[in-house]
């Protein structure tokens, strides 16, 4: 798929950063490579999202063929979290807990309106938190309700590009602001 | 049995009973005080057999705190709505009915959970859904307020 | 020095090394992770001396299936932030004593006898050979002593099962 | 054959590890410990056989035949000893030979 | 002095194992805390609540068309079903009777999602036994239903097809061609799934007298749906309390009396096959007509109590509505099947290992979103 | 023989040669010797990430779908983009975890793996070690890696791990008497334990044809066995992930991970190998007594091709046992070593002493 | 060639992995945080030791794989001469199954090859 | 001896239906035909959604920038979950009547759930689902759409007739 056919490549614009002198460019290049397609994700499903996860894993959709299709179980082990369905109170502190635990380079993909912002359940509700990026950063956002595979296969390929965006001498940091993020 | 067969019926078995009826099922109103004998004898009695409760739920309607019972019985394919409130909003707290259809079980938790209703003599009376530890109230009471987590919509 | 002399040397050291650790380390598994390397070394040494067949069964017997039963049972008895507690000093210092008393007199004696190196022509030591000398009757066999081990292995099964066996009355 | 190498540093070897044995199983409490110092022992034994054989008796398989047997003895014996150990940890709860010997049965 | 020997004679200390609430074999977010002796299961205490949205809550503010996007979210491979009860409760309050042609269309879809449904549980439930295969010629059938959803009525998880009175737009011209094309095409597929999984043997072993629990104790336990049916607890609604066009089609009520784990597979093997004859029946008989009665713009149901029961594709699901007149009801109690099913779980498999709590757990075939709710 | 074309003896003696022509022995030997273990190192490597890339594949088409196809062409390139990635991936050491035997664990499974491998003859003349005792070693060696195993799960002091190091603990010494009983099925038939002296045996006929039923019964409990002594589906029970998570892995990350991850295939490939080399006449090519030209024909594909397509051969085997089969409960998978695969093979030994011993086999 | 070439195969090897881990430990990026280094067990924190009590089981196939791996051992220098010596490996052989054959129905009749 | 055949009945049927399960697999294996992927990004010029499949709320304009909305908020109010934010302004036309007219239509993407009850609602069917999919961005601010073109007006009644 060419660059321009992509949405958002002024936010990517952003992540880029000029300069290194060529030998770090070049290793760059092929750790990102390297991170970039093989993003094995964690096991992690709540609700109906996680569903088209699931289909999105099966042979119709074959998320096998971006080197995506080696579920971990173990959050040590996995790459990216997909936030595939809502995230409630008494949830939060295990997702954090799991992204905690990650071994780093960690990304995160929000899926759906409920990892967004609550979707749905945004309004009136007591227990759904608005949106995970309340909790943990959150690299790239897959709208819809659920999203479609093929949206999921979208974004998967719009985190490879921020990935491709990487240095290693400048890696991405975690926002202080998650470090020590309290959740009761 | 057809409901107004069963209306005799119980009327039988319970004298003196408050029955009504919805468009639906025979509706049965007990005090909290007869609920677990009442509730026994509906699934005991051979020819009421209530042996399955399909569906419990709680209710908070003007000032009072109550549980429905949804009862049908599998071999005579009857059904019957129990009814049972109590006013004590502080404090209130009911028979358990665990002991007799065992799904009654993780229902009364639930209804504890969201509306705080105790029930005696339930083996396990914690919060189903929320946090036992640090959550406070019971969300589906009408007086139920939340402004951290509530966002109202205009 | 030759290749040779530098591999002893590598591996009795290791033996050596190890061993001492085997029976000073304060955490268990450690202790046996440190017997299957002693263990594994000697083979290794055995490899070195030729007898490949010897040193197989000490790696397959040895370190693959004694250390791994005893693996198993520390697994089933011991916890992973156990530590012994070091023995008492005094007793320490008595076995040490001892112990290096007892090493010293060997090694003592050992140096001061001068073996005899034959020079006799070396017998291959290829499977067949081990194979007939195991099942042959008569001088070089050991046809009763196979036979023996099966006994040997029959009564340690059968112990093994009956102390394993619960006892009801308790 | 062995150039280069006296028998005498196999048997200082075999000597040590032997003497490390005894070490342990004189100052270990734990019984599984005081097993592994058994196997230390009759490893050192081994060596000082198939040495001999090697060096003094290179036309014999004796020290070869010996060492097989006494790896399968030891075998037997961690089997036995290895079961009576956890019948001990069942009953007591406990390997510790000074924890053992004082609960009787 | 029995000769046996039994191993663990050790006044073993129970321990605690934690699956979840991220957990593989717990289909989403349920939290089992396992009591384990040795390998054995001593005790299965669910934690729920890690996927809670206050459904209940928010449906007293939402009006009844409104009420049909969360139900959606309940048990969302029953999505069509859910909404249906909440037509059909809304429906019957105010004695709309709607055409024909919805009900055909209804029951088809609903159907079509049991299928679906089914197929995802074989697919998690062959997963959950090891055979990783399964998961995908699962998917791989249920795109096939999917593609007939999301053709008429634009979702393919959540379809939100359903509104008081009736659908929310016609069916597509193509429905009813696609759905002739699937019904031979899964009639050839679903032999595969007997021959690759049901039969076999390790399948067999590994769920055969697993998880057993015995009628009276489905019933007490209101264990419903292909789970309650395996063990011989007649609880069709669509049998028992038919609505839409489920009283006009011949099918057969799937009972199993062994209530092990086999047989609550069977029984979801058998309906898939019912399923595809209650289509066949349908199909072609979908009689023309309106799409939806007019409703007013706001529903506002007379004061009283409403129940409504269906049968979603893992058990009775019911609607309770206290309504007091107004567009917002008072009360929306929802029945979820999965909170019974799961309430059930400790009875059938403490006692057994590990690993046939996992085809325990997988032959309940829990959707976790239904029952924290 | 037509064959002895690719008969590489000669190069490695030139080689050799050349070394000790230069060089004083001892250093002669090491430098030999390093580049020797460098090109199994690299050998090793490749073969497992070939393996990997071949396991995705395969079971992409198994089940409908293309696998793997973005990185490079066919995707081949994926696993060395995992590589990459799990090497530059952070390692993390748990609180209370037995450091040492933590970071010991992922070596020794390697390490027993890497060793085993040096005894397996890939070709006339390609072996770094014969032994006369070959197939003894390859079982002595391999079976190291389960202590590896139990390390790991001990020391990572999480519940999963500890529970699937048991686990596979257990399994895996089960089943090593297995193959260690058809092991000797085949050394029975052969007199020899010296892998080279066994291939050569097999030029004219196979193992398994030339052993009639016993070899064949002892072929299908090696598959078995040792389907289940590398933790492979449906005796995966060890990384159950329905079950245990992770296994005795949970808590590994990064390039230790990776350890585990390429020991598995490559234990894998070496019982495939043991299989291929005992059974199915190694590097030998087929041959039918009595068709001369075909033999001839079959002469000219080289050894090491011949090698390869049998352990592929087996090891599609393997791996399309894991992607049809449920996975067994661990007391059915005791059950079917101790009362069925053990029995029947002390049995098939007798058997074929007794085919030995009348001639039959000839 | 030579069993000592096993000794440097097993150096390289050593030297490989090892320098693999070490590259792996310092230059990847990390990070910490408290619970990273906590065991996982589902995303909660762990109940209890993280030891169980093991089901005695296990240990008692441990044992009889001790005894059945010394037998194996024992049977592969009988297995390379069979050829050679025939009836007279043949029926020691025998004499030799006949008695663990007895120790494998022992432990048939007592159960002892069932997992608990 | 009927316990001998049982046995070796268990063992062969236990085989056997391990084999058929095998044929399944294998059969996939040997017919790369049957293989169903459809490969997203690369097919992406090929791919057709189904028509009516729900994508994303957009609001069509014509050729002279007008689209059909009369600001009347009746979506915004059915819209369960508050996606919907209709902004009217105060406008004055010509003969001085007050008129209301849209100002900024807002929709969040990132909350929508797609259930279809504004475009149902719509009494002048301004609002459709489209078919794109493809929104996954980096910065959820990109979410929050204005559907209005900018300068766009409302459709006066004759042309829309
Ligand atoms: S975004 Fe929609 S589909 Fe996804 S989890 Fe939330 S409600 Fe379910
Ligand atoms: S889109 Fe339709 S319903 Fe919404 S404000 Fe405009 S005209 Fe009214
Ligand atoms: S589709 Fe539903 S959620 Fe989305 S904007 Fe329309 S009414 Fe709101």
């Amino acid at each position: 798929m060419k660059y321009e056919d992509f949405k958002d490549n002024e936010t990517l614009e952003l992540f880029k950063q000029t300069g290194g002198n060529v030998l770090f460019t070049t290793i760059d290049a092929v750790i990102n490579w390297g991170r970039s397609n093989s993003i094995w994700p964690l096991t992690f499903a709540t609700s109906c999202c996680g569903i088209e996860m699931m289909a999105a894993g099966a042979s119709r959709h074959d998320f096998a063929r971006f080197g995506i299709e080696v579920y971990r179980a173990s959050p040590r082990q996995s790459d990216v979290i997909v936030v595939a369905g809502t995230i409630v109170n008494k949830m939060a502190p295990v997702l954090k807990r799991l992204y905690d635990e990650m071994a780093e380079p960690k990304y995160v993909i929000a899926m759906g309106a409920c990892a967004i912002s609550g979707g749905p359940f945004y309004y009136n509700s007591y227990h759904v938190i608005k949106g995970v990026d309340k909790i943990i950063p959150v690299d790239v956002y897959i709208p819809g309700c659920p999203p479609r595979p093929e949206a999921l296969l979208y974004g998967v390929m719009q985190l490879q590009r921020k990935i491709q965006t990487e240095t290693i001498r400048n890696p991405r940091k975690q926002p202080d602001t998650f470090a020590d993020t309290e959740i009761k | 049995m057809t409901n107004e067969q069963l209306k005799e019926k119980l009327l039988q078995v319970f004298p003196g009973a408050v029955i009504s009826e919805t468009t639906q099922y025979v509706t049965l109103t007990v005090e909290p005080d007869k609920l677990h004998e009442t509730a026994a004898a509906l699934k005991g009695n051979p020819e009421l057999h209530f042996d399955y409760l399909f569906c419990q739920s709680g209710t908070d309607v003007k000032e009072a705190l109550g549980v429905s019972y949804f009862l049908e019985s599998t071999d005579l394919r009857h059904h019957l709505l129990l009814k049972v409130s109590t006013t004590n909003r502080e404090n209130p707290v009911l028979d358990t009915v665990c002991d007799i259809w065992e799904t009654a079980n993780f229902n009364e938790r639930e209804i504890f959970d969201m509306f705080g209703i105790t029930f005696k003599n339930h083996p396990d009376m914690r919060r189903m859904f929320l946090d036992e530890e640090d959550w406070v109230g019971y969300p589906l009471r009408k007086d139920y307020v939340d402004e951290v987590n509530i966002i109202e919509r205009n | 020095m030759t290749g040779n002399q530098i591999m002893f040397i590598l591996f009795s050291l290791m033996i050596i090394v190890f061993s001492v650790l085997t029976v000073t380390s304060r955490k268990i598994l450690r202790a046996a992770t440190f017997l299957l390397f002693v263990l594994v070394a000697t083979s290794a040494l055995y490899f070195m001396l030729n007898y490949q067949f010897l040193a197989a069964v000490q790696l397959t017997l040895y370190a693959g299936g004694i250390v791994v039963l005893i693996i198993f049972s520390i697994l089933l008895t011991s916890h992973i932030g156990e530590k012994f507690e070091s023995p008492a000093l005094l007793k320490k210092v008595y076995a040490g004593i001892a112990v290096v008393a007892g090493t010293v007199l060997v090694i003592t004696t050992i140096l001061s006898y001068t073996f005899q190196n034959n020079n006799s022509v070396p017998r291959s030591v290829d499977m067949t050979t081990i194979g007939t000398d195991l099942m042959s009757y008569g001088d070089n066999g050991y046809a009763l002593p196979f036979e023996v081990i099966s006994i040997l292995l029959l009564a340690a099964m059968i112990a093994a099962i009956v102390v394993a066996k619960k006892i009801k009355t308790k | 054959m062995q150039t280069g190498i006296p028998i005498e540093y196999f048997l200082i070897t075999a000597t040590v590890m032997f003497f490390a044995g005894v070490y342990g199983f004189i100052t270990r409490r734990n019984l599984i410990t005081m097993l592994m110092s058994v196997e230390l022992m009759l490893n050192a034994v081994n060596i000082n056989f198939v040495a001999f054989n090697r060096y003094l008796y290179p036309n014999l398989l004796e020290g070869q035949f010996f060492s097989i047997f006494i790896i399968a003895v030891a075998a037997s014996e961690a089997a036995v000893a290895i079961a009576i150990i956890i019948n001990i940890y069942r009953n007591y709860q406990s390997i510790d030979v000074d924890k053992t010997d004082q609960m009787k049965y | 002095m029995t000769e046996e020997i039994v191993q663990h004679d050790i006044e073993q200390e129970e321990y605690l194992l934690n699956m979840g609430p991220q957990h593989p074999s717990t289909h989403g977010v349920l939290r089992l805390l396992i009591s384990l002796k040795g390998e054995t299961v001593a005790n299965i205490e669910p934690h729920c609540g890690y996927i809670h949205r206050g459904i209940e809550k928010m449906c007293e503010k939402l009006t009844y068309q409104q009420i049909i996007h969360l139900t959606d979210r309940l048990d969302y491979l029953s999505a069509h079903i859910n909404n249906e009860a909440v037509c059909l409760l809304v429906e019957d309050a105010l004695q709309i009777e709607v055409p024909e042609r919805v009900k055909y269309i209804r029951t088809i879809i609903s159907e079509l999602s049991r299928l679906a449904s089914h197929e995802l549980w074989w697919c998690a439930f062959g997963m959950d036994m090891g055979a990783l295969t399964t998961y995908f010629y699962g998917l791989r059938d249920r795109e096939k239903i999917l593609d007939i959803f999301e053709e008429t009525t634009g979702g393919r998880l959540l379809q939100s097809y359903n509104c008081p009175g009736g659908l929310m737009n016609d069916i597509h011209p193509n429905f009813q061609k696609r759905i002739k094309e699937f019904i031979p095409y899964f009639r050839k597929k679903l032999p595969e799934y007997d021959e690759l999984l049901t039969g076999n043997v390790i399948m067999q072993e590994r769920t055969k007298g697993i998880g057993p629990i015995s009628k009276e104790d489905v019933i007490s336990w209101g264990v419903t749906g292909p789970s309650g049916r395996g063990s011989g607890f007649a609880c069709d609604v669509r049998k028992h309390h038919p609505y839409s066009a489920y009283d006009k089609v011949q099918f057969e009520e799937i009972l199993f009396t062994e209530g092990d784990s086999l047989a609550r597979y069977k029984v979801r093997i058998a309906e898939m096959w019912e399923s595809l004859k209650i289509l066949e029946q349908l199909v072609d008989n979908i009689p023309e007509g309106d799409y939806a009665v007019k409703m007013k713009p706001i529903i506002k149901l007379p004061e009283g109590e409403y129940y409504q029961r269906v049968e979603a594709c893992r058990g009775e699901f019911g609607v309770y509505v206290i309504s007091s007149g107004e567009k917002y009801p008072v009360r929306v109690k929802l029945r979820s099947p999965n909170f019974s099913n799961l309430s059930a779980l400790n009875r059938m498999a403490a006692g057994f290992k590990i690993a046939d709590l996992v085809a325990v757990g997988g032959s309940l075939d829990l959707v976790i979103p239904d029952i924290d709710r | 023989m037509a064959f002895s074309i690719y008969d590489l003896t000669a190069f490695n003696q030139s080689i050799h040669e050349a070394l000790v022509q230069n060089l004083s022995p001892f250093w002669a030997l090491i430098v030999e010797m390093t580049i020797i273990g460098l090109v199994f190192l690299l050998f090793y490597a490749i073969v497992g990430l070939f393996l990997v890339y071949a396991e995705r594949k395969i079971c992409g088409f198994i089940q409908n779908r293309v696998g793997p196809n973005r990185v490079g062409p066919y995707g081949i390139f994926q696993t060395i983009a995992d590589f990459i990635k799990l090497l530059m991936k952070e390692l993390i050491y748990i609180k209370n975890a037995d450091k040492f035997l933590f970071n010991l664990a992922p070596f020794i499974v390697i390490i027993a793996s890497f060793m085993a491998i040096a005894a397996i003859p890939f070709g006339l003349g390609l072996h770094a070690i014969d032994f006369n005792i070959g197939v003894l070693y390859v079982m002595a060696v391999s079976s190291l890696g389960v202590i590896g195993i139990l390390l790991a799960g001990w020391s990572s002091n999480n519940k999963y791990s500890l529970i699937g190091a048991m686990r596979s603990g257990a399994q895996i010494v089960s089943y090593e008497l297995s193959i260690g009983l058809s092991l000797v099925t085949i050394v029975i038939l052969s007199g020899s334990m010296q892998l080279s002296t066994i291939v050569e045996q097999q030029r004219n006929c196979w193992f398994i044809f030339s052993g009639h039923i016993p070899a064949f019964i002892a072929f299908v409990i090696f598959l078995i066995a040792s389907t289940a002594e590398t933790n492979r589906g449906p005796f995966d029970l060890a990384e159950a992930e329905s079950e245990l998570t992770a296994g005795f892995h949970t808590e590994y990350s990064g390039i230790k991970f990776a350890f585990f991850f390429l020991a598995e295939y490559m234990n894998m490939f070496i019982v495939a190998s043991m299989a291929a080399t005992l059974f199915w006449g190694g590097w030998m090519p087929f041959h039918i007594p009595g068709l001369t030209s075909f033999n001839h024909v079959m002469d000219f594909i080289p050894p090491f091709f011949w090698y390869m397509g049998k352990t592929m051969v087996v090891i599609f085997l393997m791996m399309w046992f894991k992607w049809t089969f449920p996975r067994l409960r661990i007391d059915q998978l005791l059950k079917l070593e101790w009362k069925f695969l053990l029995p029947i093979n002390l049995f098939n030994i007798v058997l074929m002493a007794l085919v030995v011993l009348m001639g039959w086999h000839l | 060639m030579s069993s000592e070439s096993l000794i440097l195969f097993f150096i390289v090897a050593v030297i490989l992995v090892g320098g693999a881990i070490t590259f792996s430990s310092f230059i990847p990026p990390t990070s910490t945080n408290p619970v990273k280094s906590e065991p996982y067990e589902s995303g909660i924190p762990t109940i209890g030791k993280t030891w169980l009590q093991f089901n005695v089981g296990y240990y008692l196939f441990a044992i009889l794989f001790l005894v059945f791996d010394v037998e194996t051992v024992f049977l592969f220098p009988w297995a390379v001469v069979m050829h050679t010596l025939k009836a007279q490996a043949f029926i020691e052989i025998l004499i030799f199954f006949f008695i663990l054959g007895l120790g494998l129905l022992y432990a048939w009749k007592k159960h002892a090859l069932i997992w608990e | 001896m009927n316990s001998i055949i049982k046995y070796l009945k268990d063992l062969f049927g236990g085989i056997k239906t391990l084999l058929t399960g095998m044929m399944v697999t294998g059969y996939y294996f040997v017919h790369p035909k049957e293989i169903v992927t459809q490969q997203y990004p690369e097919n992406r010029k090929t791919l057709v959604m189904l028509d009516r499949f729900k994508g994303e709320l957009v609001m069509p304009h014509d050729e002279n920038n007008q689209h059909k909305c009369t600001a009347c908020s009746i979506c915004e109010i059915n819209c369960p979950n508050g996606t919907i934010e209709v902004i009217s302004k105060q406008t004055e036309t010509e003969d001085g009547k007050k008129k209301k007219e849209l100002d900024t239509y807002i929709y969040k993407l990132g909350m929508c759930t797609f259930c279809g009850l504004c475009v149902k609602v719509c009494p002048q069917d301004a609002i459709e689902f489209s078919n794109e999919f493809e929104h996954a961005v980096f910065d959820k601010e990109k979410l929050t759409k204005t559907l209005n073109h900018p300068g766009s007006s409302l459709k006066s009644k004759q042309t829309a007739q």
